[in-house]
């Protein structure tokens, strides 16, 4: 008859329904104008992402990774970051870069196969495109070791996948954070696919917000595809941990409407009816009928809201593409902070 | 006899080697279903089932480590890494364990398992999608570095891999993989593990070259009286065809894609400064990457070695 | 008012109080044969690890990692293995070995810095000493994968220490356990140090076990310095692992009553109050004094199983010590299967 | 000035230096209270707390992903990596991201950090205790590698790397921890990264060292009219002061502890025998450990170069 210990409880956190209607838990206080900018936000991941797709098709952009579906995971937890907070993106956070205000004309250089741009403007504290899946957790987790060193009023949030959850740096991190007791939110966009390896292939675990039990704090889930839940899970996860509170694990369950990249087929492995099941909660229609609700949204308005982001992002474009090539001698200059004896005889090749 | 690339080489070796040896069991990310990112392990999950061709959890140390217990069971994994760029998580499991289990238990315990990753540049894509970080790997003692450089080699070098006692890593050329076709026979060939092929031969100087940069070095030696010696075997090195050529033709040149610094081609340089000294007429040039971190696909082209700059190093070492 | 979804329940297992009483737990059910063989393998281990504490100070060993205090945890989950199973020791197992039957003059050949103390008898299916800490996990990991593929009857056990649980190895590892369900028993010995840093410092959660929680199966924590409870435990797992059952984690709550090492010295950092506490949980006593209640136990027979274990080890030490020196040859000869080219050259040296 | 051994050198760079800039914090296994396994840390917990002397969880991935976590933010942190045999593990934190986060970021953001760590075989230690792996190290644009060979060169070279803006690898001699003693200045002196210096002068042979070999091949010497470069820093490399020297003498011999394939030896190597070739007199030799698993302490003599085995190199290049 052993004794019983330990009984950590996982709850799951909702605001709207899908069909728009608040849920039990009440929505996140915000003004008007502040929904209605958020919302406009989202409008203008979901148009820079598809257009990145069309560029990509067009050859005029490398291999894209699109972030359709996740807008909702992506901008609710973003926009709960305040000035000084830090961000840890993985590859595939568009969403995260367009909700700080990183020029959009950067975000396609780069995703054209130009390192300039991911020169992130001075005062932003969002790290580069991170490729290899979950080591950017233990940088996030550094970050805040040295935020709350510094005795800054500042924490992180680090993103990453439902395969990411699976790698060494989540364990690392995770624990480290625990221990040290850091202003660190770990934010895990659960998208059910690790390109083509499926959420229950990834892990037997019933759900990713319980893997922090096995460091001792918090882990909590939440519906993705909800901007004001993500919002106010992530609100909530930072004031705490800036208060001293500890880092928080933060389950955003949503799902990859898109292929893995656009190198990718995910008909060779991924059930058409599953993606059809999720078309009816995409993030953004859901915000959308809130926002009717509330009187805040009519057609005219999204054709204005649309036509602005169009707007935003043909200029980003056009941008993007009149920017000088790059001068292969900054191969040379960006290696160390000075030029080696070898690099030196090297680069008089250019 | 079909003609066909590289890829189609290698998925025939493995269905054949699957088919011949229960032992063999192929994991990785994305091997099962998708048939592997390039499509090496295509059709092999249908055939062999999920038991035999396994999608694993997104966590390269883990595999590798797991592969390892696997070979220490008596099992032959051959696990595919998605891409060079991300082995650097399973150097320990590598450096520590596989390459050092034999001298560890005294021969008790072994791994032989192989380890088939994509490497190099020059296909336009994300940052850590290009690394060629071959020399790391011929540096421990214990490990086996391969390279083929065409659909026929590919082929036979994976079956010796595979049937290797030893840990095997097993480096396919992104670049390579559809840009060729061979005739491959579609039986049971091997091509042997420690020995480089003379691919052309020449008696004026020695170009040493491999996998990724094998093509372009034959590009480059067009017009000149230029032996070419392919490795296939990073480590162990075969130097007893590198060192008999160069004493041949005294003058070398080697062309690799990783910068030069701790390159292997400053081991092939050191043997030959060591054991062939007296015969050398010029000094020994190596061809490489700049020594810089591996640039994105706007400045790729400036950094790998061209064809050019081969031939430049090769009419340098002919003015001597 | 969010939603609870999941509810995992951490459980401690004791078979007996620290003065050998039965406690609720039943005992396994064990022969007085076995009873007394088991606590003659007990007295063999502290009778041979404290041997090898002497050899070390006369500088007749290496460095050597002392057992004191963990020898239930050892001895007790070693023996519920059956012929055809698979262990992975970390660096701190004497116990194990020595409950496999390990010829013990090869241990401590291994001690005395030679490789051929680990030529692991063929049949014997015990890994050689494994350092770098946690590594041995994924190993265990695999052959559970291959014994599964294989169809064979039989399990792996993996042991590591609290520190070890801090490691992506343990997390890698015990997540694809749980995705494939495999034969293999994670074995933690909390001892409550990783050299100087104690286990509040390695890890926030308020258990080790409660980290299987993170992979969907089953944790337990058991007093690791009573014998029959780790006994019951692991056979448990190991007959449940057998059965399709998937893993188990067993936390086994020990101490480590020595320094870290013999290169170590635990006064630095650990209050002498709590070594003390601990003497009074000693896993021999435990063992005897419930012996002595069934009845098992004399001064006598202590007697003799003392001068027997004193028997065995002097045996050993002199098997040892009279083996030949290791020919610098065997470097080259086990590096590989065959010599290499490079290899057949310096070889020439000898 | 006191007369102090490595350890306390090392120990003396890091309290001055935490003392003069409260960005340098230090974290590893055991660093706290325990002052490190070979006390290298001794007293900073006391002096300035566990805020910044942290003892981190058993993690090496995480410890160095953390470090350059810290670093993004602004701190200078300083890992100690218990043994060079568990660098593995952080290996990827190391080159994919320390050493490229100033590429990837055109410079908005640096991992200006040091991860020091004890190397080297000899002090019969336990398998994993005495790796000898800096080549890998240098075959990673973005890294520097160091390597001091005395207690004046330790702290000098220390607060060197403390102060550097890019990523520093600090190999530390486990056998000269406590060898040497010498007289250390306790003021603010720095040792130049990526300048070798010339320890012995002389005409005939140019033998280059560094680290644990140096005071063995300072032994072999004597007796020889042998110039000896200690590189100090093996990446990036003072290519100047070796072709120099070698110029001078026309005879090469090179000691390290690794084994010789793909051995920074080679990466010496073949920078002599490209831009310095003309000018030798004799094949360039190596000095290695053999190319097999590091053995236990039984064999550890066997394996490691002999200051006769040295000494019988030189004796071979003076022969032409
Ligand atoms: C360490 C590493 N291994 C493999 C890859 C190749 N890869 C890129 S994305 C990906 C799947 C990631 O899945 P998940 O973490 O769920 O994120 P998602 O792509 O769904 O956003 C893989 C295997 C990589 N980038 N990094
Ligand atoms: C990967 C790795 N890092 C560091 C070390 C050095 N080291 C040896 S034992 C140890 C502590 C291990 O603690 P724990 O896992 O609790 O096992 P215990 O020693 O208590 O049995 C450390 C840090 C090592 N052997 N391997
Ligand atoms: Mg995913
Ligand atoms: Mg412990």
């Amino acid at each position: 008859m052993p004794e019983q210990i330990v009984e950590p409880l996982i709850k799951r956190l909702a605001v709207l329904d899908e069909k728009g209607n608040e849920t039990v838990t009440p929505a996140p206080s915000l003004t008007d104008e502040e929904l209605k900018r958020m919302y406009e936000l989202l409008v203008l991941a979901r148009t820079f992402d598809q257009r990145a797709l069309t560029l990509q098709r067009e050859g005029r952009l490398g291999t894209y990774p699109s972030i359709l579906g996740q807008e909702a995971s992506q901008l609710g937890s973003a926009l709960a970051s305040e000035k000084g907070d830090w961000l840890f993106p993985s590859y595939r956070e568009s969403g995260v870069y367009i909700a700080l205000g990183f020029p959009l004309h950067m975000l396609l250089q780069y995703w054209a196969g130009d390192e300039r741009g991911m020169r992130v403007p001075e005062g932003m504290n969002v790290l580069p495109v991170c490729i290899p899946v979950g080591t950017q957790i233990p940088h996030a987790v550094g970050a805040a070791m040295a935020a709350k060193y510094r005795k800054d009023r500042a924490a992180a949030i680090v993103y990453f996948g439902d395969g990411g959850s699976s790698r060494g740096d989540f364990h690392e991190g995770m624990n480290m954070a625990g221990v040290f007791k850091l202003p660190v939110v770990f934010l895990c966009q659960n998208n059910q696919w690790a390109i083509s390896v499926p959420r229950d292939r990834q892990t037997a675990s019933k759900t990713i917000a319980q893997k922090a039990v096995a460091y001792g704090f918090e882990g909590i889930q939440v519906d993705g595809n909800d901007f004001l839940a993500v919002y106010k899970a992530t609100r909530d996860a930072m004031a705490k941990a800036k208060e001293g509170g500890g880092p928080t694990l933060i389950e955003c369950v949503t799902y990859r409407m898109s292929d893995h990249t656009t190198a990718d087929d995910a008909s060779r492995y991924r059930p058409k009816e599953e993606t059809e099941k999720w078309k009816a909660r995409d993030p953004l229609l859901r915000m959308r009928l809130y926002l009717e609700k509330k009187g805040l949204w009519t057609e005219a308005y999204q054709k204005d809201a649309e036509a602005h982001a169009t707007a935003m992002v043909d200029e980003a474009q056009k941008n993007a593409e009149s920017v000088a090539a790059p001068d292969p001698k900054d191969m040379f200059t960006y290696t160390y902070a000075g030029l080696t004896q070898r690099q030196a005889r090297e680069i008089k090749d250019f | 006899m079909a003609t066909m690339n590289a890829v189609q080489a290698l998925n025939l070796a493995l269905s054949e080697e699957m088919e011949r040896d229960k032992d063999v069991v192929v994991l990785g990310e994305d091997v099962g279903k998708n048939g592997g990112v390039f499509r090496v392990t295509e059709g092999l999950y249908d055939r062999f089932g999920p038991e035999r061709v396994m999608d694993m959890p997104l966590a390269e140390t883990g595999i590798v480590g797991a592969a390892i217990g696997m070979a220490f069971y008596g099992l032959k994994p051959v696990v595919e890494m998605q891409f060079m760029g991300f082995i650097y998580a399973a150097v320990e499991h590598l450096f520590s364990h596989a390459a050092r289990i034999r001298t560890r238990s005294r021969g008790r315990f072994t791994a032989s398992l192989v380890v088939r990753t994509p490497y190099g540049a020059g296909v336009k894509a994300l940052e850590h999608h290009s690394e060629s970080a071959e020399a790391l790997f011929c540096h421990m003692p214990g490990l086996k570095v391969v390279v083929p450089s065409s659909p026929l080699t590919a082929k036979g070098l994976l079956l010796s891999a595979i049937r290797d006692p030893d840990p095997v890593l097993f480096l396919e050329p992104t670049r390579l993989y559809r840009m060729l076709k061979e005739e491959v026979p579609e039986i049971d060939y091997t091509v042997p593990l420690g020995k480089a092929r003379i691919v052309r031969e020449g008696t004026d100087v020695t170009l040493i070259a491999w996998g990724s940069m094998l093509q372009r070095a034959m590009k480059a030696v067009e017009g000149f009286n230029t032996e070419v010696i392919d490795l296939l075997t990073l480590s162990p090195l075969d130097e007893e065809t590198v060192l008999q050529s160069v004493k041949k033709t005294g003058r070398v040149v080697i062309v690799h894609e990783a910068p030069s610094m701790c390159g292997l081609g400053a081991e092939l340089s050191a043997l030959i400064a060591e054991f062939a000294m007296l015969h050398l007429k010029a000094p020994i040039l190596r061809v490489t990457s700049y020594d810089v971190v591996l640039p994105l696909p706007k400045l790729e082209a400036y950094y790998l070695p061209s064809i050019e700059k081969i031939r430049k190093a090769i009419e340098t070492v002919l003015q001597y």
